[in-house]
């Protein structure tokens, strides 16, 4: 029998948890600071930057050109947005928007839908795995790995591709690229269905997804939530058909839109974009016309190797456009695209040298993870982790 | 001491080769994920590349469940403590995997964040070059290790038992490890303790 | 297209607003830091604009020049979809130049933002409600994205005693000491 | 937006030799004399006239009208739809440049006489019949001039057209790559893939012609600058033009090499990688080196060069425009200072009678041992203006008799090489006061045992055997960046920063304050050796009578009116070295 003095003996203070940096459900590593009492969050402490890798610095010391490769690897689960959204922004300041050839925005427009798709897929057969689904996390893997071949196939990595460049795309589609693209593309969507179907009725699957980690709109839009995390709160705001860029006018697609904000809402709008990419890309490999990949621009783009190692003009050329780097206008830019997590957005500074004076990247789910606090905040602990996931929190985009 | 490669004397060197045969076929990996190579890692565990096939095949997010440590991605000097943490807390013998350029030599990031390499911070027996690489060289290099771990060649089987000394010979300037103690940190070296860095 | 907002601008806040202009497409309006709040507080609440959204915050590091800072407010209004890129200067380093209100009432995105350029820049955000570092750790000293902060200036927290040698510097810098190399 | 670069020079100083008269007087040397202290005037050939007011004899008629009454030595001409007003004599190209427009040239020199042989600064000039040579025209009255006319533009992209189709594809393996103006001048007006396919006349590859220089004859674009240096300047003649067409090459006159004291300026005058230093050969390649304006420390004379570095190691030097003192040109003998730089056995840590120790320490020692004593301090007139003065507060703390010593008198000539091969000569004397003596009388007085402790400001000087014997019994204390016969000597060595790790300033023959600049950062625990004199007072428990080194520059510079310095000195980002690949080309 339990006296008061007992239950008085009983601690009551709370605890406080250490969520990471090295942890199952922390991919991309962050280290949460939970105060739990009992099972339920009381407080949270997000703390990022553990792979914060002076993005920033390395690109001022490098030629806008040198910059892909750390674009790269920003939200290194969808590199080639990356690439585009950078291009697209050097070529804002350049002022050659108009200029790039179609057929180089088409190859952009598709190579960027094939990301997009292993974007969503990754994330959410990631957090799927973390609670306890791994076979979804195989089959999402497989899809990955069937767009991924065609990918390396085209530029040569299977992962961090750099395969844009300024003023277009490095290199044109191998000769059987849409033929390949079409039948993956089947695959792809046949996996995506089979995963829906695998958990969108398990109950446990349910428990922890709906209702769980919501957040209300304003909220979300005083975050500065974009993407699907905006989507999923019911606020149709997606920059391809709101700043249509690139050639993304030309498709028919849907903007997928959830409310609720919960961990549900945001995977049913991930997985039904990952549809929407897809019917773009069906629609991008019927209209892809022929013509140049890049734009003619002597000053912008490497001449042939022929003429480099026969011509003195071609050497030239080659060389001062390596060291000195594309020379871009002095002036300073904001460009933004529609990445795998949002609005990815470039902010460039530039004193008309062949190198950024600054290079600043708007990385979305930075904004999105500054909110986690408020999501978690009353949850379980257990929450925690089905939540995490569903922000898909990248490393390389958050910290940089 | 013995010569480079020898099991030590006093251990049957049948019995040696048996323990090694049998703990190179049934690593336990620990993944300490940080960055792009994740993705790879992911591929590597995925269905198509099957570590399985290589007695790697169980990912343990427990360090003391764990003998083979994987640095998967860009170690940065706010990340580097955590790393030698969990490199301390796993138990002997153990080895270390090198997963990408990052984790090598710091790859291209050469600034004031990124750790010029995690053997900065603790031992590494196989390196993995590659930004990332390919699920192939993974498979490779788990091989590789699974070679060194069959000729007692890990940077710190030889703290098994009393035994003298080893040194790690992919790198000429790798240290002599003697039987674990010099994996201690120096106090002005060792992590800050109030938790704020871990 | 924000054009209005530029006029709406230097009509309400015509002391406040030093400069307004566009570039390659771009709205952008220079205004003086010591306003800041209550310009963007206008361009947030006034019905006509509504910047609901504060897309993004950063800091530009003019070395050599005065101003040298340039805080840089990225703005979007879901309602009207339009843009607008405010920017404050900032004197100099000094720690009684160097700060500027901070934003957090309006948006809540522009508390980690803040903390960012805080961590990367060391402008001080004057009623940030905890203005702690957020990249980089509480022992580093110094603020690495200035243009006088060395490249490669590692200030380590752990090693190995018997750590392989690094080609590169590696140093723990005294605080306001500036590496004079240009890796 | 505050994002603009900032402008090229817009008025190149460069033509108007005559030095304008010191803001303050020189203050005279004190007897004894110092070391070949000479102030000898200005070379001549720095001092070229300027071409005659009025008309160019090769400008077409109708150019020169009377000038207005108004200003006599100025006109005024518009360029490209801009009014601009210059001194009368000026020519296009130069007055281009005063509203920031570089018109595209290689064989026009600011500092030769004008050829305008490369044809490529054509320009077009309204009533000329035909496109005038910029650099050739000189301004007149009411002349409106077009740089950016297509005929213009036209004509800039044939002439580089025509350069080209016998230059040799050597850009991969060329030590001027990276710098080249041939390379800017076709990606800024050219770029423009080729068309003709024929076999490129083929020239001697590697000639060697000097001590110094290699020629490669078939990268000259023949714009004879090199040839009008060795006439105009180092008046030796040495270079000439041999053969006709395109088969015309640069070569030395027969049996004369290029062997003159000034022959490495062609090497920098030149647009491309015809003429290359042995010395700087395959050494590195020119956009991984960082720049810092600095001083060249050979001689008295303080010529204005770049000290062109990486990490720590000093790669070559380049001089550096100052119409006072040097024009555009140094000498070879000043060019191979920066070796000492790399000097294999520097100093990077105190060292107290053999034992290592840390500066704290040593500076305590040293204190200890100076107490009481007499002293003499021994002022070096290699040392920056800031260290001597500060060793003169030093000087007056233990009242120690004083002595100046430097590097033994050289040859020098009648253009910029100095007999004296001090740098600071001047300053180290004014520092030192009236009551200076020199070395002869140190190393008597020290044989004869009259000091018990001595103390250089730097390890440079020239003692007997005997005199550094006798060190080794006295508490001799030494400041030097480098091991040196007297550091060696004595018993107590601090480490100091040498001139490419300060920021201090030397004062010339004419008594000019000359800067120099850190291209890198102290190495080891090297420190000036103003810091370290003033630490030693404050631990001797002597007034704080001095301030830091950086201070001290800026006193001098205050007090010489030195505006440059002082805006260097304000400049927050001091000794950034600019790395060339922003500096763009050089020649």
């Amino acid at each position: 029998m339990i006296t008061t003095d007992d239950v008085e003996q009983l601690p009551t203070d709370t605890m406080l948890v250490n969520m990471g940096p090295s942890h199952p459900a922390m991919h991309g590593t962050v280290k949460i600071m939970l105060e739990i009492d009992g099972e339920v969050v009381k407080n949270a402490d997000v703390q990022i930057g553990y792979l914060h890798r002076g993005f920033e610095k390395e690109c001022e010391r490098a030629t806008y050109t040198q910059i892909f490769p750390y674009v790269d690897r920003l939200n290194y689960v969808s590199p080639m947005l990356n690439n585009v959204g950078y291009a697209l922004a050097v070529e804002k300041l350049l002022g050659i928007t108009d200029r790039i050839p179609t057929r180089a925005e088409y190859i952009r427009v598709i190579v960027g839908e094939m990301a997009r798709v292993c974007d969503h897929l990754t994330c959410v057969s990631a957090s799927l795995m973390e609670l306890g689904g791994f076979t979804a996390f195989l089959w999402a893997i497989k899809a990955r790995d069937s767009f991924w071949e065609l990918l390396e196939e085209l530029c040569g990595a299977r992962l961090t591709h750099s395969y844009v460049r300024i003023g277009g795309v490095s290199a044109d589609l191998t000769p059987n690229f849409l033929d390949k693209l079409e039948s993956r593309i089947r695959l792809v969507r046949s996996l995506r269905d089979d995963i829906r179907k695998l958990v969108e009725r398990n109950r446990i699957f349910l428990d922890r997804m709906e209702g769980i980690g919501a957040i209300s709109t304003q909220d979300a839009i005083s975050y500065g939530f974009t993407g699907p995390c905006l989507r999923a709160c019911g606020v149709a705001y997606d920059v391809r058909k709101d700043h249509t860029y690139s050639v993304y006018d030309r498709f028919d697609f849907d903007v997928p839109v959830a409310d609720g904000g919960d961990n549900l809402a945001r995977y049913l709008v991930r997985m039904e974009e990952a549809e929407q990419s897809l019917r773009i890309l069906e629609q991008a490999a019927v209209q892809i016309p022929s013509g140049p990949v890049v734009i003619d621009e002597p000053t912008i783009v490497l001449p042939p190797k022929r003429e480099v190692y026969n011509s003195i003009e071609g050497m030239i050329a080659h060389f001062k456009l390596i060291i000195d780097g594309i020379r871009v206008p002095a002036g300073e830019t904001y460009s933004y695209t529609e990445a795998g997590n949002g609005e990815l957005g470039f902010y460039i500074v530039s004193d008309g040298t062949g190198r950024p004076h600054k290079c600043r990247v708007r990385p979305p789910c930075f904004y999105i993870t500054a909110a986690l606090r408020d999501m978690v905040v009353g949850e379980n602990v257990a929450d925690m982790v089905p939540t995490f996931g569903s922000l898909n929190m990248v490393g390389g985009e958050c910290d940089r | 001491m013995t010569a480079q490669g020898q099991p030590p004397t006093f251990v049957p060197s049948s019995l040696q080769a048996a323990l090694n045969w049998a703990q190179k076929w049934s690593l336990f990996t620990y993944p300490f994920v940080t960055a792009c190579c994740g993705m790879e890692y992911m591929s590597v565990a995925g269905p198509r590349y099957d570590i399985a096939r290589f007695g790697a095949e169980f990912p343990r997010f427990s360090p003391r469940q764990a003998d083979l440590l994987m640095i998967v991605g860009t170690i940065t000097e706010r990340q580097a403590p955590v790393l030698r943490r969990v490199y301390d807390q796993m138990a002997e013998p153990k080895w270390v995997i090198a997963f990408g350029v990052c984790a090598c030599t710091g790859g291209f990031y050469q600034n004031y964040t990124v750790t010029p390499g995690a053997d900065q911070v603790i031992p590494v027996d196989v390196y993995i070059p590659g930004c990332p690489p390919r699920p192939e060289q993974v498979l490779d290099g788990l091989m590789a290790l699974q070679r060194r771990i069959q000729d007692h060649r890990g940077h710190n089987q030889r703290s098994i038992g009393n035994t003298a000394v080893a040194s790690v010979p992919d790198r000429k300037h790798l240290p002599v490890v003697k039987d674990g103690t010099s994996m201690m940190l120096s106090p002005e070296n060792r992590m800050p303790r109030n938790g704020r860095v871990l | 297209m924000s054009q209005r907002a530029l006029d709406l601008l230097r009509e309400r806040h015509a002391d406040a607003v030093l400069e307004t202009g566009s570039h390659v497409g771009d709205e952008i309006a220079l205004v003086r830091k010591d306003s800041i709040f209550a310009v963007l507080r206008t361009l947030r609440d006034d019905a006509s604009l509504s910047f609901d959204m504060l897309t993004d915050l950063t800091v530009v590091d003019y070395l050599g020049q005065k101003p040298r800072f340039e805080v840089v407010y990225q703005l979007y209004s879901l309602r009207y979809k339009h843009r607008l890129r405010v920017k404050a200067p900032i004197m100099d380093e000094s720690a009684t130049e160097c700060w500027i209100d901070s934003v957090t009432p309006l948006w809540k995105a522009a508390n980690w933002a803040e903390r960012e350029a805080w961590d990367l820049y060391g402008v001080e955000f004057r009623g940030h409600p905890d203005l702690r570092r957020i990249f980089m750790y509480d022992e580093f000293v110094g603020y690495p994205l200035r243009k006088d902060y060395p490249v490669n200036g590692r200030q380590p927290l752990i090693r190995r005693p018997d750590a392989p040698p690094t080609d590169d510097l590696t140093t723990r810098l005294q605080s306001g000491s500036h590496d004079r190399r240009v890796e | 937006m505050t994002t603009t670069p900032p402008k090229p020079p817009t008025v190149d100083p460069g033509r108007l030799f005559t030095p304008p008269p010191l803001a303050t007087p020189v203050p005279t040397p004190t007897a004894p004399p110092p070391l070949g202290a000479i102030v000898p005037p200005l070379p001549h050939v720095l001092v070229p006239t300027p071409p005659p007011a009025g008309t160019h004899p090769h400008a077409p008629a109708g150019f020169t009208g009377p000038a207005r009454e108004t200003d006599v030595s100025h006109v005024t001409l518009t360029i490209d739809g801009e009014s601009v007003n210059v001194l009368r004599g000026t020519n296009v190209l130069e007055a281009a440049r005063n509203i920031g427009k570089d018109i595209c040239h290689f064989c026009y020199h600011p500092g030769l006489s004008i050829a305008a042989n490369c044809r490529q600064c054509l320009v077009e000039v309204e009533k000329a019949p035909k496109l005038m040579p910029s650099c050739q025209v000189t301004v007149a009255d009411g002349m409106v001039v077009r740089t950016d006319s297509p005929t213009v533009l036209e004509a800039r992209r044939a002439m580089l057209e025509f350069t080209l189709v016998n230059h040799p594809i050597d850009c991969p393996i060329c030590d001027k790559a990276g710098e080249c103006t041939l390379q800017r001048h076709y990606m800024d007006h050219d770029h423009r893939l080729t068309r003709v396919d024929v076999h490129k006349v083929r020239k001697p590859k590697v000639k060697d012609i000097g001590q110094h220089i290699v020629l490669d004859a078939e990268r000259c674009i023949l714009c004879t600058r090199c040839v009008r240096f060795c006439d105009e300047v180092s008046e030796t003649h040495e270079l000439t033009m041999v053969k006709r067409g395109d088969h015309e090459e640069l070569d030395v006159a027969s049996g004369v090499r290029l062997d003159n004291a000034y022959s490495l300026n062609v090497v920098d005058i030149c647009p491309v990688g015809a003429l290359t230093s042995k010395d700087f050969r395959f050494q590195i390649r020119a956009w991984e080196l960082g720049t810092t304006d600095t001083t060249c420390p050979g001689c008295a004379t303080g010529c204005a060069v770049e000290l062109q570095t990486k990490h720590e190691h000093a790669y070559r030097m380049v001089p550096r425009l100052d119409a006072n003192v040097n024009g555009y040109w140094m000498c070879d003998e000043g060019r191979f200072t920066y070796k000492q730089l790399n000097h294999a056995e520097r100093i990077h840590g105190a060292l107290v009678y053999g034992r290592p120790m840390t500066m704290n320490h040593a500076i305590a020692e040293c204190a200890k041992q100076l107490d009481g004593k007499k002293t003499a301090v021994v002022f070096s007139a290699t040392a920056t203006c800031e260290a001597n003065l500060a060793l003169a507060e030093l000087a007056n703390a233990l009242n120690a008799s004083r002595f100046v010593v430097g590097n033994p008198q050289g040859s020098g000539d009648d253009k910029l090489i100095d007999r004296d091969k001090n740098p600071n000569t001047r300053g180290a004397h004014e520092a030192a006061g009236p009551g200076a003596r020199h070395e002869a009388e140190l190393a008597l007085e020290i044989a004869g045992g009259a000091y018990q402790a001595v103390v250089f400001v730097d390890g440079t000087g020239v003692l007997s055997d005997v005199t550094r014997q006798a060190l080794r019994d006295l508490v001799s204390i030494c400041f030097a960046d480098r091991r040196t016969p007297i550091s060696e000597a004595c018993n107590v060595v601090l480490p100091a920063t040498n001139w490419a790790e300060t920021l201090g300033t030397f004062r010339n023959r004419q008594g000019r304050l000359r800067l120099i600049e850190p291209a890198w950062r102290p190495q080891g625990e090297r420190r000036p050796q103003a810091d370290v004199i003033r630490e030693l007072l404050l631990a001797m428990h002597k007034p704080d009578t001095i301030s830091s080194s950086s201070a001290l520059t800026r006193k001098l510079a205050e007090k010489a009116h030195q505006a440059q310095i002082l805006a260097v000195l304000d400049k927050h980002v001091d000794a950034r070295p600019v790395l060339l690949r922003f500096a763009h080309s050089r020649g």
